[in-house]
């Protein structure tokens, strides 16, 4: 297949197409069309790169064709927790994007920051100057906290047990420092999900998750309940779908549920009759990450403090977690070792020690089974 | 230690000015939603009012052009709902009136946007920047991607399955695509030796670049010169890359050597089985743009298995661990490559010690 | 390559010169069997014949006197039956026939041997020699499993169990106790920091003993007159006693500084969530002899929320499975140790990733 | 309490007890008085002995109260597979135990070799050639091959997949040279089960355990099991044991398995209407320890073969999977390395070639998850 056969099969087909939505803007395609062609990335290497005044977000990208585009600086914009866009933000964006950049928006994996790219070197001060001027802030770049990611929470949510925007919002704008000006040992990111439902994976992607979760059991609206269901799809569907075998169905097609429930959010998720408990807050994890550096490659999250109750607007308590974390591992932390690798190092006890939490059942999969242990 | 803010930062927009009204007028008083058509979402508010959103399948890589996306804007505007992008990236318009809502899903299709992606059906493929940005990249998520997304289409707008799928791409395993998260993924990686360029040392911290090999394959040596280098023992070279990433005079990832791997059983929510990463079924899989029938017909079998066999709302973690990886690979036709073992971090819980066998 | 075998070994008894006849005539012909009442089983062949056996309780450690043995021995001539011990090491009569099985059990209760330990009973206590012949033993096992026994005596002999019952002690970690592979085990630990003998170091391979050390706290050092020994670096011992086992110069476990850990969940057949070793529940428990109620009473309490709570033949690793861990410590009133954790060597098994808690 | 109280206290309670055994021998008891009122062993260092002819299953233990006893050298005796004891058996044992030893019977917990304890060191050539005589053999010490063990299997066991007791002969006599002459990097213990309930914990105690298994899927008689139990029960108690969800009342009351069932015999344990299947063969898993000793402590065996068919009497396929085991650890296992840690140190894709055997998703728990391979 020719260059141009390629991308054109790329324009094809009912998937919405990214080759089209590029070739709608400025971005050099010939560094796309020969990277796919060859079946080898046209791109080379980049990183940060030092602004006066930027501590953070805006870098730049190498190519190895110098002769069509020497380098691709881009720029991060923060994004509001949630994801919303206002008509206001959206014309504010695109404007900027199409007069400092090629065009193209890239709503990255990591929060959906905004990325502007193809800008050049010498307009990124200009660039974040204009953002800012409009209310707008570039961050999460190199070895800082990443722009907070949270899940849409209360804003359309009926499962939500805590409110991931707010918290978002107030722990985004405390630690705004640390995502601005890199200084930890390598990345980290923070991710907030309304329940365990964990829509914004935080476990699976985050240095440090915050779930929303309750602690007692969960309410059963049995009238409701017996509306929707009749007592066989109700045994068959609910009943095989509880993983702790915590639902029985009474002779009166009743639905108890018992203290075995591990809130895992199944019965909730199935039907609005059944709805979390009422004593809310929420879990700390840490460590987690999907990169493969470090020797033990990727790790979801553990948990280090199963539950907190938490005090909006300020969430002094989960910043005093977040804070002892993010100490813990700057002073003690390798250069490049990822808070995972680093609790992996010092192990967990130690960790725990560090960052003033006692263990509890709550916090194991299972004890150990050696029985090799400091004794002091 | 408490941190003091600098001065300076004009940090995230406020919610409140983002925030769609309906959404603000019902902030935490939702209490039901149900899937009204796929790329349809309807929740209720206790307050009695609803609240409709209208999800549309993005461009692979989450690449949108601003024309595209002032299209989209003007549309939502003038219907009067509010823009957002969802945790997959997917962009939704929420709060559509309902008369307005045939019109607007039209009007979105008319520019390129179909609605799709909600409950039980495929949901938005992530991937990674790829080729299109990234030098990393040992394979173009957003074309395999698309490729997928192509060839999996039905299944994005119509709920064919037992509850949702997600498929995300990584261009390499730094998993900026968070492949292995998804129930299948696709990473990329490169299966050459890196090429130390001993002229190029000053650009290398050589201490870290050793400490960085996760199997101990680097060390440094002395040249004639009595300069420092590094070099690398091939036969314990896992192909990670790290040591690239961390040391300007290593080289890796050559034209052509470039191969996928898949994974399947990734999930994050905490029903069935719990959270998980996805695990590795297929190595070194043959990459050939556009069309990668190589990575494209292994994905349907493992599809087609689960959604002949899966329970209802059965995720394909949970349908694994409930009919065992034995099924798994006799379902799919997939060989188990002998590279599914990893004696080297991951034995103790790799390997099994029942002998509760399916054949 | 095949091995040769050397002349000169007499090797195994022959199978058909032990073997009870009512056995050698029925080999591989057995349909089903039944626990007529604890103690006593009865299997039936496809050819009608049926076989009664009964399973006496052995003195801990398995420790027989010959005259015991006898006793025991001419009861089961006497009564046309054949003898074996048990996998647990309890001792039993095979092929008793049906009127003698009264006498039988009889005349075995009063030299001693009351019959129990089957089916949904606690079975045989299996422990090792500890005090009374090994000189690693940190605590004497035969007189822990003897207290423990005495204790739980009648539920050996009548069926109270939602399914059998298995305790293990071992007097130190060597577990040649098998305690972790139990239902509930006991193992002993010393608490101290091993002590090196420089003037000994000539019955210690140094560079093996610096490697048996699990955390490398051991390293070889020179002493002044250029012999060379080893140091511990005490803060980094886990108090395994390999070092000691490997190296004459080492001392290990002085008096007074023996301890019990408590493991539970240990299980070796395949049915519910198949073989597992125990898990570490409790760390630092004191050693009080003869009656060991610090030992003594948290078994009871783990038993006592078990079979309160279990279902139907739910072994204790399955009903932990399924309530969780933390009902377990809430039910059984144990305080979970922070040794429990074991960041060392288990961290990515042992801790979650979920957040499905139980309160 | 006095040394003497505490005696009595063991002597006393309804379970036999061991001191009652003990005082009833020529033991010397006041090495065990005072160890457990000291709470402290009295006993010491021991090990191998050197005895000319002997090349195992002979051991000195010293004590620390040379005033009472300076050594205990003990005999460990390798006994029938399946633990039965004749009566010319018992009374070959008790009167060697009464005139060489103490009078004490140790059925140890390795297979229940019997030891006999007390042995003066210059009697032990002569212990040995009376055992030899009467048909007697000792070994199972040191680094070698420790008495093998197996369950009752086929003798009295209607579960039984397998003849363990001939197979225990078969390997038993064919490896005797290596139970008797210590030259292996540490102690190999080989445990052969009937079944997947493996009576004789051989997967969590073993080297190398083999497992009888089936591989097709339970024979139901559906009549005789509509004759035990009635539709209530069948669901409630079969389908509820059923780990894999594999079985299906039907509406006429049949009992359906599919292809999902995982062998794990709880449905069969149930009740006799059910029965394994009839394609039979042995599992193998090699790597299993107890002991703590090594980096990574005890660990169960992994499965290396899920399924291989036996032919008795030779079982020379069974032989060869112990034989190519035995050599690579032999040839590559360092001493003081058990298999498991041997196998954990070169890797388990590295063993499986040293022995020959392709992987299967038999072997296998779950895939790994890392992207890490060698490629070559
Ligand atoms: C833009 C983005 C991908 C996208 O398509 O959206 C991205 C792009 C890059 N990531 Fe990433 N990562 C992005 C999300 C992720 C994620 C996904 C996530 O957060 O959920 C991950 C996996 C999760 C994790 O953190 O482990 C991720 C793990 C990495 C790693 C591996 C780090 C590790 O500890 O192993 C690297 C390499 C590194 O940092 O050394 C990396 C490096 C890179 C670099 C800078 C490549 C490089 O080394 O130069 C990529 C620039 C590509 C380009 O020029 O287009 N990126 N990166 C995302 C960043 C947006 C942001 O606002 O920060
Ligand atoms: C919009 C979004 C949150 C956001 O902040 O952006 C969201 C929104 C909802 N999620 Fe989600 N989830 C969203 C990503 C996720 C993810 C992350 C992902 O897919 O990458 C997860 C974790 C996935 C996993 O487990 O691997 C996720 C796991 C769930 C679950 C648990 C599913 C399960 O199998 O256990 C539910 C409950 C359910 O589906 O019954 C749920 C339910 C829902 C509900 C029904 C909640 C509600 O009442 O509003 C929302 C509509 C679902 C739908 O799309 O049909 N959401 N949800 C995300 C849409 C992404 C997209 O474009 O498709
Ligand atoms: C005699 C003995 C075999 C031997 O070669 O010596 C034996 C014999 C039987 N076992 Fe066993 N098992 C014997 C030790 C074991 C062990 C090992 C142990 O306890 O140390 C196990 C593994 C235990 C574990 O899972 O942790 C064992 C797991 C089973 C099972 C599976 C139990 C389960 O919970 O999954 C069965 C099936 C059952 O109980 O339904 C079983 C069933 C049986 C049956 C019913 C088989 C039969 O039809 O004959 C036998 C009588 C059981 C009884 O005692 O009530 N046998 N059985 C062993 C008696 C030891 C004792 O003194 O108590
Ligand atoms: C007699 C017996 C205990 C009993 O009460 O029956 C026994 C007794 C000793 N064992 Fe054992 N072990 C016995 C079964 C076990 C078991 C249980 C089993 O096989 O199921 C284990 C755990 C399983 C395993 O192999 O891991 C066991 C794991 C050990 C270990 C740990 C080895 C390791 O790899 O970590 C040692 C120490 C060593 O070998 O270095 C050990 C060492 C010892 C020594 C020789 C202590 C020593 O280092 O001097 C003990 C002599 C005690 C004495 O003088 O009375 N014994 N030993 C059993 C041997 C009978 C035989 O015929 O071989
Ligand atoms: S994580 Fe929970 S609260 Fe957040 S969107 Fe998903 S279901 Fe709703
Ligand atoms: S929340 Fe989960 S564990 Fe609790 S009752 Fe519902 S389905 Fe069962
Ligand atoms: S996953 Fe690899 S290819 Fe994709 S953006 Fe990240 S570094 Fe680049
Ligand atoms: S690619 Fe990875 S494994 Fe290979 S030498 Fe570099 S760091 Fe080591
Ligand atoms: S477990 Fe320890 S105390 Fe018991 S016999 Fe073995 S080495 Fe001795
Ligand atoms: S007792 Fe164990 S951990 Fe401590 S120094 Fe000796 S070998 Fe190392
Ligand atoms: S392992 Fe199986 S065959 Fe052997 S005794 Fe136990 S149930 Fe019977
Ligand atoms: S053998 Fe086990 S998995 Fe198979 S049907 Fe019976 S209970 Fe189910």
């Amino acid at each position: 297949m020719t260059k141009e056969e390629v991308l054109a099969a790329l324009e094809e087909g009912p998937w919405p197409s990214f080759v089209r939505e590029m070739r709608r803007t400025k971005t050099h395609m010939d560094l796309y069309a020969d990277g796919i062609h060859q079946n080898y990335t046209q791109f080379g290497y980049g990183g940060y790169v030092s602004v006066p005044e930027i501590g953070s977000g805006v870098e730049v990208r190498r190519t190895r064709r110098p002769e069509i585009l020497e380098e691709s600086c881009f720029v991060r914009v923060l994004m509001p927790g949630g994801g919303f866009l206002s008509p206001a933000l959206v014309r504010d964006i695109c404007e900027l994007a199409d007069r400092y950049g090629s065009g193209l928006i890239d709503f990255t994996t990591t929060a959906g920051t905004v990325e502007i790219k193809e800008v050049r070197r010498e307009q990124l001060t200009a660039l974040v100057r204009e953002l800012n001027g409009r209310g707008l802030d570039v961050g999460s770049g190199g070895d800082d906290i990443r722009q907070l990611e949270c899940c849409i929470g209360p804003a359309r949510c009926e499962h939500a047990l805590i409110d991931t925007i707010g918290l978002h919002r107030a722990l985004g704008m405390a630690t705004l420092e640390d995502q601005q000006f890199p200084r930890f040992p390598h990345k980290f990111k923070i991710r907030i999900a309304g329940c365990p439902n964990d829509c914004i994976r935080a476990v699976q992607r985050a240095d440090l998750a915050i779930v929303g979760v309750f602690r007692d059991l969960p309410r059963v609206d049995q009238a409701g309940l017996r509306s929707e269901t009749t007592r066989g799809t109700l045994r068959d569907r609910l009943q095989s779908l509880c993983p702790a075998g915590a639902m029985e169905v009474h002779l009166d097609d009743r639905v108890g549920i018992d203290g075995t429930c591990n809130r895992c959010m199944a019965c909730i998720n199935r039907t609005a009759a059944i709805r979390p408990g009422v004593e809310r807050g929420v879990a700390v994890l840490a460590g987690g990450k999907l990169g493969h550096r470090g020797t033990a490659g990727a790790q979801m999250a553990k948990v280090i403090v199963p539950f907190l109750p938490v005090t909006p607007p300020e969430y002094s308590e989960v910043k005093k977690v977040v804070y002892r974390v993010l100490d813990a591992w700057d002073e003690h932390g390798r250069r490049k070792e990822r808070l995972g690798d680093f609790m992996l190092r010092i192990g967990v006890e130690e960790f725990l020690g560090l960052i003033g939490v006692e263990p509890s059942p709550q916090i194991i999969g299972e004890p150990r089974f050696t029985t090799h242990f400091h004794c002091t | 230690m408490e941190r003091i803010q600098r001065l300076g930062g004009v940090g995230y927009p406020r919610p409140d000015a983002v925030l769609p009204e309906v959404l603000q007028r019902n902030y935490g008083r939702w209490t039901r939603h149900e899937v009204v058509r796929p790329g349809v979402l309807k929740h209720v508010s206790d307050s009695g009012e609803a609240c409709l959103t209208v999800r549309l399948l993005m461009p692979m890589g989450k690449r949108l052009s601003t024309r595209s996306l002032l299209e989209i804007a003007e549309i939502a505007e003038r219907v009067g709902a509010g823009l957002r992008v969802t945790s997959r990236r997917a962009i939704e318009l929420v709060g559509v009136p309902e008369h307005e809502l045939e019109p607007a899903i039209g009007a979105l299709r008319t520019i390129g946007f179909p609605a799709g992606g909600t409950g039980r059906t495929l949901h938005q493929i992530v991937t990674c920047t790829g080729f299109t940005h990234c030098q990393q990249a040992a394979l173009d998520g957003p074309s395999v991607a698309h490729a997928l997304g192509n060839a999996l289409f039905q299944d994005a707008v119509e709920e064919r399955y037992p509850t949702k799928l997600t498929i995300s791409v990584s261009g390499c395993p730094n998993q900026c695509g968070q492949a292995n998260t998804a129930d299948i993924g696709v990473v990329g990686i490169y299966e050459d030796v890196p090429v130390v360029h001993d002229d190029l040392m000053d650009q290398c911290d050589a201490p870290l670049t050793v400490r960085t090999c996760p199997t101990h394959a680097i060390r440094v040596e002395r040249l004639e010169n009595n300069r420092q280098t590094v070099r690398i023992a091939a036969e314990r070279c896992v192909h990670c890359g790290s040591c690239a990433l961390q040391c300007g005079a290593i080289e890796f990832g050559r034209p052509g050597t470039g191969r996928a791997v898949m994974s399947v059983g990734g999930k994050g929510s905490n029903t069935g089985c719990g959270p998980a990463l996805g695990r590795v079924v297929a190595v070194h899989v043959p990459l050939s743009p556009p069309f990668y029938r190589e990575i494209v017909d292994p994905v349907r079998r493992i599809i087609d298995a689960w959604v002949c066999t899966a329970g209802e709302r059965e995720r394909v973690r949970d349908w694994i661990a409930r009919v065992g990886w034995e099924k798994f690979y006799q379902w799919t036709k997939l060989a188990m490559p002998r590279e599914a073992l990893d004696g080297f971090r991951q034995h103790h819980t790799m390997l099994r010690s029942d002998v509760r066998f399916r054949w």
